[in-house]
C-alpha cells in the first residue's frame, strides 16, 4: 500500500436517484393527485399544483444490446428531455412534460419494432430469468419462451380489453427467480429425472450439505468406490435441482425429459383479494423450441377463456375461484391428472374439506 | 472479428414476428462482441439439443467484494472460446429504475469497452445485470462504474440488491417514500451487501402502497408496503361525476370490496373505515375521487420467497403499522435483531421465512423482542398442541 | 344398600340453577343403585382435588365380541367398592334415536337388574351408553338386550356404530333416506363392528343433506352428505309471499349466497344453478319456496376425525355425487376396497383420513382404482415439487 | 357345546328404526314438504299429504337415570302416543299429531325441570363427554361444565333471539370426543404437564409403540433399573395425552395444571361458508368446580359480545371473519398472547399473508 496511488472506490452504493428525476417529477414529488389512461401506454399523473407528466411506455426483450439502450437514449432526448425509466417488469418508459410529442413518440418506438401498450388491462411484459442464456440450472429457455408467447399476445399488450391486470412470467427451472410462484399465468421450465451424479464428487460438495439440501431426504450416504458420496432414492425425488445448485456433480439436464408446466391464478396485489400463489394447471409441455407451440397453445388458451368468461375487475384466480376449478378444467380442456393433487408438506390442506360441489 | 454472421436457423425462427427479439439484440451486440456472436452460437446448439451449455459457476469477483458477479464458464468452451468464461456482473440500479439518456451511455459504454455489450435492463432482483465478461475484465469495469457513480448490487448469502416502485416520484397513492427508503437502506447496507455475512439470501423490496407494482410480498425477505391508518379520503363530487360517467359503483366498487365495508345509496358513498382493510380496490377504480388516508406509513412483511427449500412463501405480518417518518429508524432497529436471530440459529441455506416456520412464529418474536398480536396470523391456532410454558417452568 | 345420602357438598351446588342436573340423576339413581351412590362420592372427591380417579381400561367384554364394552376401575376403589370395576356398555341406537316408550322401559329394566341404572342419552358416536356395571354382568346384560332385540356397538379398532341424522323421517330436506342406509350398513357390517379388523377405530355417518345434522365431515371416517345435482326446485307464489311477509330477498338470501350466483328483481328469484355449491342457505331461509332438486343423491366424503396424532380433519370429497338408489352398493364397494388399502398400508392407531395425508391422495386413489377429479381438491397443487411417473419409468 | 342350549343371540344389529316410527311418519316417510317453528322448541312440520306432526323439543343433562327415563316414557304414553326420539345434541324430542296437546306438554315439561327450546336460533344443548364420571383421561368434568354453563345460557335455550345457530361443545381432553374441533365454542379440558411415567411399565406398554405414539416425538428410549423404559423430552411434549392413551404408565393428571382452554368460530354446516375448526381464543382457565366461574364468565362474555354484534344469519366464525380477529380480541378484552400463535405442523399457514390490514 502506498500513500500515493488513488483510493481504490468502494462500497459508494448506487447513484443517487435523484440525478435522474425529471424536473417535473423533482418539483411534484409526493405531490401527485390523480392518473389517467390517455391511451394504451400511455398515462398521464396530474400534481396537486396542476402540473401534468405524461408517460410512454414500450416492451423490451429486457435483453438489450448496448446498440439498442443508445437507441433508447436517443430517443429521450428528442422527446422527454433525457429522462426515461425501466418498470418493474422490463417495460421502457419515457417521461414528457409536452403532450404533442406523445403521439411522435409512440409512431418512432413502434416503428422501431418496440410496441406502445402494456398499462392497465392489458398483458403487461412477462418477468422472466436467463434461461440457456446464461443460467446452469435451466430446463428450457426463458427468452425464447418469452418471445413467442408475446408474439401470439401481442394484441393484448397494445389493447386493454381484458377484464383486469394479466401478469404472465417465465422460470426456467423451480428456483423461480420471478413471480413465478404468484402470476396469473406462469411457464416453469421443469426436470423430470433425478440428478445423474458424477462418479467423483468435487471437494466443494460435502456430503451432509447434500443429504441436507433435498427437500425430501432422497439423498443418502454412500460409498463409492471407497470414496464417501452419495445416492438418490429414486421413488423419493422430484427433480428441484437442489442438489445440483449446491453441487455441480449432480446434474439435471436431459433433453427428452425437460420441459414446461403451465401454473394460473396467482397474483401480488392486495386489491380485493388476498395475494396468492399460482396453481398447476398443466403438468408437462415437451420442450419443443424454437416455438414451443404447445406452451403458445395453451396460454392463448388460458387467456381466452378468461378473457370470453371472467367478470370485470377479475384476475385469473379470482375468476377461477368463483367458478370453481372443476370449470376450469373442463372450459380449457385441459386434464386433470394426479399431479394436480399437492402431496408435499401441506397437501392435506389442498383436499376439498366441504360438501360445496358444482355440477 | 471471426465470421460475422454465425448459423442460427432455429434462432433465426425467433426474429420473426411483431414482439422485440433478443435474438436480434445479440445479433446487434454481435457486430462488435465475439463474445455476443459465440454467446449465439452456443444457443443455437443449446435449441437444437433441448440443452442448457452453461456449466456449475465458480467464485469469481473484485477486490474486497464477495458478491456481486456470478461466475459462468461453457462446457463446450473448445467450441465457443469466447463465451468459454461469461461471467455476469451485477450493477445497483437507481431507486425507481430511473435514468438519463447520459447515464444509459456511460454504461453502455463501460460495457462495450469490458464486455459482451448485452444487458439485462434489469435483473429479477433490480439490478442492471452486465451478461458477460472474463475474469480479468472485472476489476477494470468495476472501477469504471465506481468512477462513474456506480457500485455493484449483491449476490450469495447477502443483503440483496434492495428495489422499490416508482412511488412519489409518479403515483399518487404513495404512502411513503418508496425510493428515498429503499436508498438509504441500500446505503446503511452496503457492507451487507457486498461482503456476504448471512446464512442464506435477504431480499428487501419496498411497495409504496398495497398495490404492491414490485411484488415486494412474494418476492423479499422484508416487504415494506405502504398503507394508511385513518380515513379514505372521498371527493363527494368527484364520486358523482363518475357515477354520471357511468361506473357502476355498487357493483364494480362495493361488490367488489373484500369487507363489504362500503354503501352507495346512489347518491352518497359511505365507507365503515375501521372494516377497510386497506385494499385498494376502491381507490384503484376511482382515483380521481379516492385516495389513501393522511396517517400513512406501511406494514411490514416477513419471510417471502420463491419455492427452494421448504416450499414458496408469501410474506407474512410483523408489525401491522410504522408511520412514514419513523420507518428508516424502525426497519433498520428490526433488521439488526432479526438478522442476529437468523445468525444464532439460522441453518445454511435457510432464509429467514423458513427459519420462522421451523422454529414457530412465537419462538422468533421472543428472539426479536416484539409482542405477539392478532394481526399477525390469519387466524389464531386450530389445533390444541400447545406448548405451555408456564406449566413447564412449574405450576402457577 | 349403604347410606343413601352420601355428603357432597360441592355436587350439591350444580343440583342448583334452572338447567336439569346431572347430579340429581345420578342421585335418583342411587336410591336403588349402591354403584351410582360410590360414583357421586368417588365424583365428589374429583370435584376436591381436581383429578379423575379412574385408571386405565383393561380388556373386558362379552364372549366373542372384541367391543361394544369400555373396561374402567377406581383407583380408589376401596374407599368406593361400588365402582372399583365399573365398565359401561354401548349399545347401537336404533337410527335416528327413535323409541317408543316400551323400549325405553325394556332398556330402563334390563339396565336396572344389571348395572348402576345410569345411561347417556346418547353417547357422541351414536350408541346408548349403560354407564357402569361389573364384569360378571355384562354377559347376562347382553343376553337379555339380545332377547330384547338389542346388540352391542362398536369400540377399540373396529367399525364404530354410524349413526344418521332424522332425515326422511322428518325433514324435508333430506336427499336420501339416510336413516335406512345407516341401518343397511350396521347390519352389512356386524362382523365388522363386533370384531375388530382395522389398524384403528373406523367411523361412518350420515347426513341427509348438506346442513349436516350429525356433524358427519367432523366426526366420521367415511362422511356421506345427501345433496342434489339438477337444479332448486322454486315455489315462486311462496317466494312471494316470503317478500311481502318482509324477508329481505337481497340482503338475506341472495347477499349470502357464497357463489353469489341468485339474482333478486324485486319479483323474480333467478338462480343460476351450475354456479351454486349446494351450501342449503336459501333453501333454510325461504323452506316453503325452495327445495333442494330432484336429481338427488350423495357426496361421499374421506378422512373425518379428531386431533390425535396428526391433528384434526374434515372429511373431503372423494366421489362428488351419488344417484340415492346406488348409495349402498356404491359405498359397500368403496369400503371394501378403502379397508383394503388401510390394512395393507395403515400403521397401527392410524387414522384413514392420516395414511391418506401421509402416502398422498393420488397413492390412495390408485390404491383404491379411482380417478383423479377436480372435485377432490379446493385448488391443485400451487408447489412444484411433483413426482412424475412417466419419467420415472423411462423417457416418454 | 351341546345341541339341547339355546343358541346363543349374536350380531343381531340394532332394532330396525321401523318399529319406531309414529304411524304419521311412517306413512309420510320421504314425503315432508316444508316446516314452521312455532315457538321455541316447537316445530310443526307438513307433508305433501297435508298431514302435520309436531315435534316438542326438552333440554336433558344427557346422563339420565332409569328413573328418568321412565318418566320420559310416561310422557310419551301421555301426549304422543308413546313415540318419542333424542336428536344428534342429546335434546329429547316428542313426536305429537295432535297440536292441542303442545302446550300442556310443555308446561309438564318445564315444571319437572326439562326446559323447552333449543331450536332454530336458540343455544342447543351443549354436546359433551365423559369427564371424571367415566374417563381416566380426563382433565376435568364434562358434565359440571355443561350445567354451569347452560344455568347462565338458560335463556340462551328457551328464546331463539341470537344471528343464528350457535352451538357449544365440552371435551374434558384433547381426544375430543365429539366435535369440539368444530364448534361455535368449544370448551376443552388440557394437561400442562409431561406425562409423570412409573418406573415400571407394564407388560402391555411396548417401547415403540410408545415413540411412534408421541405426534412432536418427545418419547425416547431409556433403560431405567436395567429395564427397557422411556423418558420424555420435557421442552418437546405439547401434553397431548396420546402416550398415556397407549400406556397407563404415563398418567398426565396433575389437579394444579389441568384447566380449560376455550375455542370459537368452528361449524359443521355447509350453509354459506365451508365447514371449519373453531379456533383458540383463551388457552387456559383453571379448574375451579363446581361452578369453574371463569369458564362460564368466558362463554356468556362470547355469547354476548356475538349476539350485539354478529349480523343476521352470522354463524360465529362467520362474523369473526368479518370483523377480523384483532377486534374479536378488542370487543371480548381476552389476551393474546403467544399461545394463540399455531405452532404444529402447518403453522405457517396461519401467518397473515396479506397487507389486509383493519386500523
Ligand atoms: C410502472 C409500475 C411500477 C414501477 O415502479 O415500475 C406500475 C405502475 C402502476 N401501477 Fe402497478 N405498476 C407496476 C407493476 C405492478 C405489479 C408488479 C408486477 O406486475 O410484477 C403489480 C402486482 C401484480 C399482481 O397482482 O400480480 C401491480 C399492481 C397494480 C394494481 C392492482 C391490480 C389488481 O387489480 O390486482 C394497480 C391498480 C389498478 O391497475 O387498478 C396498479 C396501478 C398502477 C398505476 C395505475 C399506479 C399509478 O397511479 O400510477 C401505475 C400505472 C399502471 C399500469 O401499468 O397500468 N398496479 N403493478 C409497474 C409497471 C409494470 C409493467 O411494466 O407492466
Ligand atoms: C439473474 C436472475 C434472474 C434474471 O434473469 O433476472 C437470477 C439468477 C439466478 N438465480 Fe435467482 N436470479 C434472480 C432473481 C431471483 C428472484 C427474484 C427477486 O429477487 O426478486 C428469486 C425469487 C425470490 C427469492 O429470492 O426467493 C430468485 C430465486 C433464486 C433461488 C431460490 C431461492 C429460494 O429461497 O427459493 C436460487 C437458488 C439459490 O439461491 O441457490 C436462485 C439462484 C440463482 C442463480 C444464482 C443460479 C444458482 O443456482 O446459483 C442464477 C444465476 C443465473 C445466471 O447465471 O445469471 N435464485 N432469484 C435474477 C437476479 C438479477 C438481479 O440481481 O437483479
Ligand atoms: C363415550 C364417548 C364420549 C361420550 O361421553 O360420549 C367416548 C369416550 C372415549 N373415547 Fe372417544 N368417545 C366417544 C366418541 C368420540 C368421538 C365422537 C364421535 O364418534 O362422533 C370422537 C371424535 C371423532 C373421531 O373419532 O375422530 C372421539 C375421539 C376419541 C379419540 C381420538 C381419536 C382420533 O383419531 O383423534 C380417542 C383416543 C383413542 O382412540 O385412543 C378416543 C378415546 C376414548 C376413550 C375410549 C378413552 C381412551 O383413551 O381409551 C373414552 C372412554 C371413556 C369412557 O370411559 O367411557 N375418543 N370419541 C363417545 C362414544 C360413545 C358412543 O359410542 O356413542
Ligand atoms: C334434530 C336434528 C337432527 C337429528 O337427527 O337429531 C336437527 C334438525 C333440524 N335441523 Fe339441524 N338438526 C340437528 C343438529 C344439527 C347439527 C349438528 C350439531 O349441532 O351437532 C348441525 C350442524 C351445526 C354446525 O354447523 O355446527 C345442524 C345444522 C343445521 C342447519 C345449518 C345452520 C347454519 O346456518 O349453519 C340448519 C338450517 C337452519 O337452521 O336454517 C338446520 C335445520 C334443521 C331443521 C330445521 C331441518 C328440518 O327441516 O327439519 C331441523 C330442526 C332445526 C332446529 O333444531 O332448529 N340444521 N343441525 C338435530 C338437533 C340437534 C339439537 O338437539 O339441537
Ligand atoms: S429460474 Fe433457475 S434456471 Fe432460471 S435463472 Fe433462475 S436459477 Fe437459473
Ligand atoms: S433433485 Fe431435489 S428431490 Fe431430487 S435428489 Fe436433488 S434435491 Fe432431492
Ligand atoms: S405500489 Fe402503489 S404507490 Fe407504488 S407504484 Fe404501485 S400503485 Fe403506486
Ligand atoms: S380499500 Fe378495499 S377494503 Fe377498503 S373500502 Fe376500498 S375496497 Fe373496501
Ligand atoms: S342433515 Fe339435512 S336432511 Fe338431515 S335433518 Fe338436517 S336438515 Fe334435515
Ligand atoms: S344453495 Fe347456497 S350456493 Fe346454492 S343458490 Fe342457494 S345459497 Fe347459493
Ligand atoms: S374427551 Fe378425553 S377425557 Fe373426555 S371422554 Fe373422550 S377420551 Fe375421555
Ligand atoms: S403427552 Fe403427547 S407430546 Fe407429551 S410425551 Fe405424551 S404423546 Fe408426546
Amino acid at each position: 500500500m502506498s500513500a500515493t496511488t488513488e483510493p481504490r472506490i468502494t462500497d459508494i452504493g448506487p447513484p443517487h436517484y435523484e440525478k435522474y428525476l425529471h424536473p417535473l417529477i423533482k418539483k411534484n414529488y409526493g405531490q401527485w393527485k390523480y392518473h389517467e389512461n390517455l391511451a394504451p401506454g400511455v398515462y398521464c399523473h396530474v400534481a396537486e399544483s396542476g402540473d401534468r407528466i405524461y408517460t410512454v411506455r414500450a416492451g423490451t426483450p429486457r435483453l438489450l444490446s448496448v446498440q439498442t439502450l443508445r437507441i433508447f437514449a436517443d430517443l429521450a432526448d428528442k422527446y422527454s428531455g433525457g429522462y426515461l425509466r425501466f418498470t418493474s417488469r422490463n417495460n421502457l418508459e419515457f417521461l414528457l412534460d409536452d403532450p404533442v410529442r406523445i403521439e411522435p413518440l409512440k409512431q418512432e418506438l413502434i416503428a422501431l419494432g418496440y410496441p406502445v401498450g402494456g398499462t392497465n388491462n392489458a398483458i403487461s411484459n412477462i418477468v422472466h430469468t436467463q434461461g440457456w442464456i446464461h443460467c446452469h440450472s435451466s430446463a428450457t429457455d426463458a427468452s425464447g419462451l418469452v418471445k413467442c408467447t408475446m408474439d401470439a399476445l401481442y394484441e393484448r399488450f397494445t389493447h386493454e380489453d381484458l377484464p383486469a391486470k394479466l401478469r404472465i412470467a417465465v422460470a426456467c427451472c423451480l428456483n423461480m427467480c420471478g413471480a413465478v410462484h404468484c402470476s396469473d399465468i406462469a411457464i416453469l421450465g421443469v426436470h423430470r429425472l433425478p440428478p445423474k451424479i458424477q462418479p467423483t464428487l468435487p471437494r466443494v460438495c460435502e456430503v451432509p450439505t447434500l443429504i441436507a439440501a433435498c427437500p425430501t431426504g432422497a439423498i443418502r450416504p454412500a460409498v463409492v468406490d471407497g470414496k464417501h458420496s452419495v445416492t438418490v432414492v429414486e421413488q423419493q425425488c422430484m427433480y428441484c435441482g437442489n442438489c445440483y445448485t449446491v453441487c455441480s456433480a449432480m446434474p439435471m439436464n436431459d433433453a427428452d425429459n425437460d420441459g414446461l408446466s403451465i401454473w394460473v391464478g396467482g397474483k401480488v396485489s392486495n386489491a380485493r383479494s388476498a395475494p396468492t400463489f399460482s396453481k398447476l394447471a398443466i403438468p408437462f409441455l415437451p420442450n419443443n423450441p424454437p416455438r414451443w407451440p404447445e406452451v403458445v397453445e395453451a396460454i392463448v388458451k388460458i387467456v381466452d377463456v378468461y378473457a370470453k368468461h371472467a367478470r370485470k375487475y377479475e384476475r385469473v384466480g379470482e375468476w377461477i375461484e368463483r367458478i370453481g376449478w372443476p370449470r376450469f378444467f373442463q372450459l380449457t380442456g385441459f386434464e386433470f391428472t394426479r399431479y394436480h393433487i399437492d402431496d408435499f408438506k401441506h397437501a392435506a390442506l389442498t383436499y376439498a374439506r366441504s360438501a360445496h360441489v358444482r355440477y | 472479428m471471426p465470421d460475422h454472421k454465425p448459423k442460427t436457423e432455429l434462432l433465426d425462427e425467433l426474429e420473426k414476428g411483431p414482439w422485440p427479439s433478443f435474438v436480434k439484440e445479440i445479433k446487434s451486440a454481435g457486430q462488435t462482441s465475439a463474445s455476443a456472436q459465440d454467446l449465439l452460437r452456443q444457443l443455437e446448439l443449446s435449441y437444437q439439443e433441448k440443452k442448457g451449455h452453461w456449466k456449475h459457476g465458480g467464485l469469481v469477483g473484485v477486490l474486497g467484494y464477495g458478491g456481486g458477479v456470478i461466475g459462468r464458464y461453457s462446457d463446450v468452451g473448445e467450441q465457443f472460446p469466447n463465451v468459454a468464461h461469461f461471467h455476469t456482473i451485477r450493477v445497483n440500479q437507481p431507486a425507481g429504475w430511473f435514468y438519463t439518456s447520459d447515464a444509459i451511455r456511460t454504461l453502455c459504454d463501460i460495457w462495450e469497452r469490458h464486455g459482451s455489450g448485452l444487458t439485462n435492463m434489469h435483473g429479477s432482483t433490480g439490478d442492471i445485470i452486465l451478461l458477460g465478461t472474463r475474469t480479468p475484465e472485472l476489476e477494470p469495469t468495476f472501477q469504471e462504474l465506481a468512477q462513474a457513480g456506480f457500485d455493484l448490487g449483491g449476490s450469495g448469502s447477502s443483503f440483496r440488491t434492495p428495489s422499490c416502485c416508482v412511488g412519489m416520484a409518479r403515483c399518487e397513492w404513495a404512502c411513503y417514500d418508496a425510493m428515498r427508503l429503499c436508498y438509504d437502506l441500500t446505503m446503511a447496507y452496503q457492507d451487507e451487501m457486498h461482503r456476504p455475512p448471512f446464512p442464506y439470501k435477504f431480499k428487501l423490496k419496498c411497495a409504496a402502497c398495497p398495490n404492491d407494482c414490485v411484488a415486494a410480498i412474494a418476492r423479499s425477505d422484508l416487504s415494506i408496503i405502504g398503507t394508511w391508518k385513518d380515513e379514505i379520503q372521498v371527493d363527494e363530487s368527484a364520486v358523482t361525476e363518475y357515477a354520471s360517467a357511468g361506473l357502476n359503483i355498487q357493483k364494480d366498487v362495493c361488490d367488489l370490496c373484500p369487507t363489504k365495508c362500503m354503501a352507495w345509496d346512489g347518491h352518497k358513498l359511505g365507507i365503515e373505515n375501521h372494516e377497510c382493510v386497506r385494499c385498494m380496490h376502491c381507490i384503484n377504480v376511482m382515483p380521481k375521487a379516492l385516495r389513501p388516508g393522511k396517517g400513512r406509513g406501511a406494514v411490514l412483511m416477513i419471510g417471502g420467497k420463491a419455492p427452494i427449500m421448504q416450499g414458496a412463501l408469501l410474506s407474512s405480518v410483523l408489525v401491522p403499522f410504522v408511520a412514514a417518518d419513523e420507518l428508516l429508524d424502525t426497519v433498520k432497529e428490526l433488521l439488526r435483531r432479526i438478522w442476529d436471530f437468523w445468525d444464532e440459529y439460522g441453518n445454511n441455506r435457510e432464509r429467514v421465512g423458513e427459519l420462522i416456520q421451523r422454529v414457530g412464529l412465537p419462538a422468533f418474536l421472543d428472539g426479536i423482542g416484539l409482542d405477539p398480536i392478532p394481526e399477525m396470523v390469519s387466524a389464531p391456532r386450530d389445533n390444541p398442541y400447545i406448548f405451555y410454558q408456564a406449566a413447564k417452568d412449574g405450576a402457577k
